[in-house]
């Protein structure tokens, strides 16, 4: 999943978290992955902080010696959002005028091989784990996803907060005719 | 018509393989030795910049034995290398050498008759690289004809030209190839509906009654088309980003010099393009598509974006995010379309559904024959005048065995000199 | 037969699009603005009550660029609304309205002609409502006939008619639609060896050795067949649950004084129903299916649960209980079968497999002629008399080009009055 | 997944249980998965309490303001079921005469998203997982189904026992000839 | 040709319904009732052993509704029971009974005439048996005619004969039949480039620059094709393993006495076979393959490995694990050329890429007129001769109505006898 | 699973590990997972003991009454692997000449159900997992595989290492053209 970028994924000198915040984080993530599947799109939102950088790149088919790698900033993605961005898909789903999510898409979050570390800032930590997304819609539409995330999650008086997250997907064409969900 | 699998293969042969399709826009190459592959419908295709600076086009097949070529989507480099046995090409497609040459040699095989086959007509029009399979179509400038008049909001709008930003997003949608195409070419009424909810979570509010635009137009021309109203950022709003629209005001006077006070007004404003075949853009959302087709029930879908070369970065970026959120998988307009491209085509699956006359008749006697505007004009944007143009000319093609067979329906009214504003050069 | 798309393409056209085709069960839809949406074959329909509380139904499809008009299963509504550009019709399936009328009326457009296609003809027998997407279709009764003298045994016991319950459960297998329909027709063989397994969980033993019942039949008219015995809760007996079989003894009395003898002990016995083309039944256990066909390899099987309207709501709910236990995609029953289906399909593959003659002569010289039963009549309900006179009417319809090409083998002996018992009507 | 219907997988107010408990909930539900993939059928269904209701219904496409939602008790269902319900489903896997179970079809069960929470009876507790249900058989039958279950686990002498499973697919029309399998 | 379906339902009817099919090695039926099935083409077949050591074959389907019989990949039985109705066939393919077998001897019902039906011809050649789907097809040994005499060194170094060792690997692959086909008929040019990493990751070094070879050879017979080096253990060296090569030296004196000096040396030579139409091998990896079309753009491949009967356990353990690591889906070469077989079909998919003409000429002038070898013998290795030579056969076989239609190009040199090495059978 | 072998991956008396050390041993596997995703191969083989075998049986269809199974040794097998051959294939997916995987193949490595037991062996862990293999390759090749593990992981100096594994796929037929991957 790297894929040829400065192997990011990959892991290095890495200090885990003690493993209760591990815990904590491991279910936070679950139930972040509930919130999605119940729809409850406002208290999904309100795990993210104001100062999120939610980012999903496209991916490109490279060869190894190209040094720009399969994906980057400034390039093709399906989300480089703010918290305003997040705010403006939210509103559109939950709008009564979305016919296309009515009836409503049933989602489905699977996530695994939760791994947290810490960072350089206090509070701060860095988790990685993987995903399988599978929605489907009406009575034939299955799309299935798979991929992988890095998470700076905050501590705040409020509990954890994603303060930034990286969705990195293995398809390059997408199979899906879109990403009406979230990662 | 989007469900038969013998109607498909015709429009192969007769559309695509002798329609000027888009290969690349110049900003994607700009040096010796840049290339991308794309597809001509199911053809996959290399398009290279050769070192004379010109554009070349081959089909990305191995001439040996069939392999494809190259597996990346683009890239730099001096020579094509197969994976299967070797053999490797030049980037103007000539077989430069392969291990065992002597053996080839002494089997008579003569090297020149085994480079690349190219496509056989390349072609730009301001920017845009277009190719033709068919040696005998008639010349870009031809098809494209008084079209360019339009065209040119979108690629001439300070004699600097146009690029592309970010790279190229690619999805699939179980929906024949005509339907966005057909929505794209004039179907502005489909956006009061459909694209209420996203109109409101990018806007705030509901989608502007284009209906009731006493000025507002469809025009078309050899089977392209553009329906547009004169508000000069109603597109570009729907990005939620007030740079942009600042941006476009501030060009604006500008452009009203080059290309006059009318076609001014259509920099941003709510309208939407296609080019025949499958080519589609928004002007103001700056999001640029192929249609490529995969069957009568399937496209893959390459987007892009598009902006004037000439912008400040922070722009670019902004058109960027814009055409992200908006018209790219995860864009809240494209969702709402989505859904209706794929069921409009799903529903064929009925034997007794495909036989029922769907209605195209939107704007009929809405047909502007006092007008200096060229092409086949029509008064307001909501209309359906396009997609009989469009169907008009597919039925043509379809039904032609030769360029001679193809009817001339519409005539140029406009002279070549009409598309060069000045002296400089549009660079791209 | 079962693996050619040439053969299925002329079955969608000449088999199913005029024939009486399952829609709804009048239960589903108790009132006005009650819909839901179904098949007939391929074509998707929207079935609803209207305000006289007559039915009608029409094609799912938007008659403006053909999108899908409803995207639920069923609902209650005052007006079907389209997605793409919000044209609005009513439960009559008249168009009633759409943003920017007035352009659709300064173009010409009669609003009268652009409503939705309707289903040509719709008519009910005792509750069940079918559909025929031909006008020149022969009347329900008529198409049904004297088989209506069987299925009295399940729509008719007591006058009160009958009713769904639970929802619809839906599945795809992977078979040629003709396999399950030749099995629920008349293949109680089958349930000796396929089903030892379901028996034995659900009853603790084998399946009752059928083949050596004196006392049973295979009938059928016009292709629709019915093969049974006489032992009342055979069938019913493989839900496991002995209040199911009280109920059934316990009406048994005043069934047979209403339809006779006979027929009383047909309401919960070992047996199986099939409707030309494509419905099928199983009194006693009263699951209720559509095989619905995708392809020459492939159906969409949609199954719910009838039960007396007059019965206990207990009863009911035991009865829901005991179609998913036996027969839904979690039936023990079911699970038997499709493995049987799919590969009995899937063989076809073969090139050489499927110019195989396969054997159907299981009960060659059973026919009765000294019976006062209505249809053609077989001793014996293992048998595949049934099987025959299915093919028999399969290829009758395939190689008609209009209705007077269709040989009638099969004349009605009853009378119209035989299916009114009294003067109550049946109330479904 | 609640798809409209009074939601109800969304976390609202919830008690976690504590970290020793939720770990003996998780290895639970990783044996219950373990002992399906082995087809030890009486196995596991020794982990079901005699009042068990096992329940997989039937998912329909409703509009949002359809109050009815998209399933519901005295609806259509895969799974309905009693212990003595399962009880034959397991005899009918195991008889020598299941044809169709002859080669054996195999399974996998990945349970994952595990969350558990009190509930108002000491002793019970509810538990939010995730599954991806795959299954194979003979050839090339290869059948994918995610969902979501939640669960009530009873502490018994013996151990934790399933007192309540509810499964919520994605799937409307069910992609698969059947459901030879549990969840 | 690669992508059509039109010719992919001719190549079924005119090619593998009329071919030699391999259907299994003697030595995966040792005992009366070991059975295997395997598909001819896409028909699914079972081959068994009989109780007179004889093999014969059956189609996998039963005769009464077409259910596929057996569903394992192999085992021992005394008989086939169908898991729909019961009915049971012997060893022989004969019915022996079904349920209420009274009921159908009352139809009429001649049990002779429904057993399982037969694989028209089933022969064998040492230890390979084959079988044949035409009653009219001519023998096998003449089909294989002077083949034999190459084939000799696969299966017949000492007279002991062959075994499979380890099960059959199945994988699918989206690619034309073809594609591997000719892949494996005489196409070492690929290996040089397409196996580099392979054979550096098992070798440690590049792939021998074969084409200098000046010893090394094209040899085909009625569209089989064998090309090869006289190197003894380059196949066999790409497995990494020492004790492979030391046992192909160590006998290879013992072959030479019987083959002689020339033959001893392509035991395990730089070498590959395909016998046409679908059976590919690799003397020295020992890898032997079936490639089963799946329509045109997709294949089924069984793999196996086969050894020398009298080799000892190491070495029968090794090779099986040799043929793991290069040639099965986890092979470091097989997934090379995974890459090429599907690409060099998919590029296919475009209109004007599939009427492009490929090359197919190495080695024009290269056949050798002055030499003993049986068949078309052509200098060096690197060459495309087997590969016209395999679509000559093709086209061939495609254009004949009947065998009589089908030019007999290649006549046999050798007698019978020259298959018959001494008086020790080859027990398989 | 089992598929009548013996009931190999079944439960039975089984002593689960202490909980600190069943945290280490899914950590591990999720950071093992982490580096097959990021195609650190050389990093990935050091977790793997000198003496590892790797085993991947094929997967045949038998009726249950045949006693050889589905797989077994000395059958077909797509990994069977000592450490020298876990080596080959590493340095074959390091050969720039590798053109089948430049561009890059994308993977995604789900790991789930972690369980872990003592063995007889001290320092030695039984560990089951099940897995989601998924990958994506050029514009339109994904593949999907879905598996039980059966790890022995060893304590040594530098961690835990895999000392033996198996993996049992639910396909018979593989539905893929290869296996570019590890598990
Ligand atoms: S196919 Fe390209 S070099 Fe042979
Ligand atoms: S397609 Fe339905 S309103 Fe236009
Ligand atoms: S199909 Fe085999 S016994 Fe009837
Ligand atoms: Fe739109
Ligand atoms: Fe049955
Ligand atoms: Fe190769």
């Amino acid at each position: 999943m790297n894929v040829n970028v400065k192997g990011e994924f990959a892991p290095a000198a890495e200090q885990h978290v003690d493993r209760d915040t591990a815990n904590r984080i491991e279910q936070f993530l679950f139930r972040e992955a509930r919130l999605l599947d119940s729809e409850a799109w406002e208290a999904w939102l309100a795990l993210m902080t104001p100062d999120i950088h939610y980012w999903m790149p496209a991916i490109e088919n490279r060869r190894r010696a190209d040094r720009i790698g399969a994906y980057g900033p400034g390039r093709g993605a399906y989300f480089d959002d703010t918290y305003l961005d997040l705010q403006r898909r939210v509103a559109r789903f939950m709008q009564p005028s979305a016919w296309a999510e009515d009836p409503p898409t049933r989602h489905v979050h699977v996530i695994s091989n939760v791994e947290a570390c810490r960072t350089e800032v206090e509070g701060e930590y860095l988790a990685h784990s993987v995903f399988v997304n599978y929605r489907s819609r009406g009575e034939a539409d299955n799309d299935l996803l798979l991929g992988r995330r890095e998470d700076i999650l905050r501590e705040t008086e409020d509990g954890l907060r994603v303060a930034r997250r990286k969705i990195v997907i293995t398809q390059s064409l997408l199979m899906s005719k879109n990403l009406n969900t979230f990662f | 018509v989007y469900w038969d699998h013998q109607i498909y293969e015709q429009e192969l042969e007769k559309i695509f393989a002798r329609s000027w399709l888009f290969l690349a826009h110049e900003s994607q190459l700009p040096k010796a030795g840049d290339y991308l592959t794309t597809y001509m419908a199911e053809d996959n295709v290399i398009v290279v910049r050769q070192k004379d600076g010109s554009v070349k086009a081959f089909l990305n097949t191995c001439p040996h034995r069939g392999n494809k070529l190259n597996f990346t989507d683009a890239g730099n480099t001096r020579s094509f290398v197969c994976n299967y046995h070797g053999w490797s090409f030049g980037i103007d497609g000539a077989l430069r050498g392969m291990a065992g040459q002597e053996l080839f040699d002494a089997s008579g095989m003569k090297a020149g008759e085994h480079g690349l086959h190219p496509v056989a007509q390349v072609a730009s029009y301001k920017g845009l690289v277009f190719g033709n399979m068919d040696p005998d179509a008639p010349p870009l400038d031809e098809w494209l004809g008084d079209f360019r008049f339009y065209l040119d909001v979108m690629l001439d709008m300070d004699g600097q030209g146009t690029e592309f930003v970010g790279s190229c997003v690619k999805s699939v949608i179980n929906c024949n190839w005509k339907v966005p195409v057909e929505n794209f070419i004039g179907d502005i009424y489909h956006a009061l509906w459909t694209h209420d909810s996203a109109a409101r979570a990018m806007l705030g509010g509901p989608v502007a009654e284009v209906y009731r635009d006493p000025d507002s137009y469809h025009v078309n021309y050899n089977g392209h088309g553009w329906e547009f109203n004169l508000d000069v950022v109603g597109n570009a709003a729907t990005l939620g980003d007030k740079e942009i629209r600042k941006y476009l005001y501030g060009i604006q006077p500008a452009v009203a010099e080059r290309l006059g006070e009318f076609r001014s007004k259509m920099i941003g404003s709510i309208s939407s393009v296609s080019v025949f075949p499958n080519l589609s853009f928004l002007p103001g959302q700056n999001t640029f598509r192929v249609w490529h087709p995969r069957g009568p029930g399937k496209i893959e879908l390459h987007t892009w974006t598009i902006v004037n070369r000439s912008a400040p970065q922070d722009i670019k970026d902004r058109w960027l995010k814009g055409t992200m959120m908006t018209f790219s998988p995860s864009g809240v307009f494209e969702m709402d379309d989505g859904e209706n491209f794929e069921f409009s085509t799903r529903t064929n699956a009925g034997f007794v559904t495909r036989q029922q006359e769907l209605y195209m008749g939107l704007g009929l006697g809405t047909r502007l024959t006092d007008t200096d505007l060229p092409g086949n004009v029509y008064r307001n944007q909501v209309n359906e005048a396009n997609h009989r143009a469009f169907y008009q000319r597919w039925a043509d093609l379809l039904s032609a065995r030769s360029w001679k067979d193809v009817p001339k329906r519409d005539k140029a009214a406009l002279r070549e000199s009409a598309f060069n504003y000045d002296d400089r050069k549009v660079s791209a």
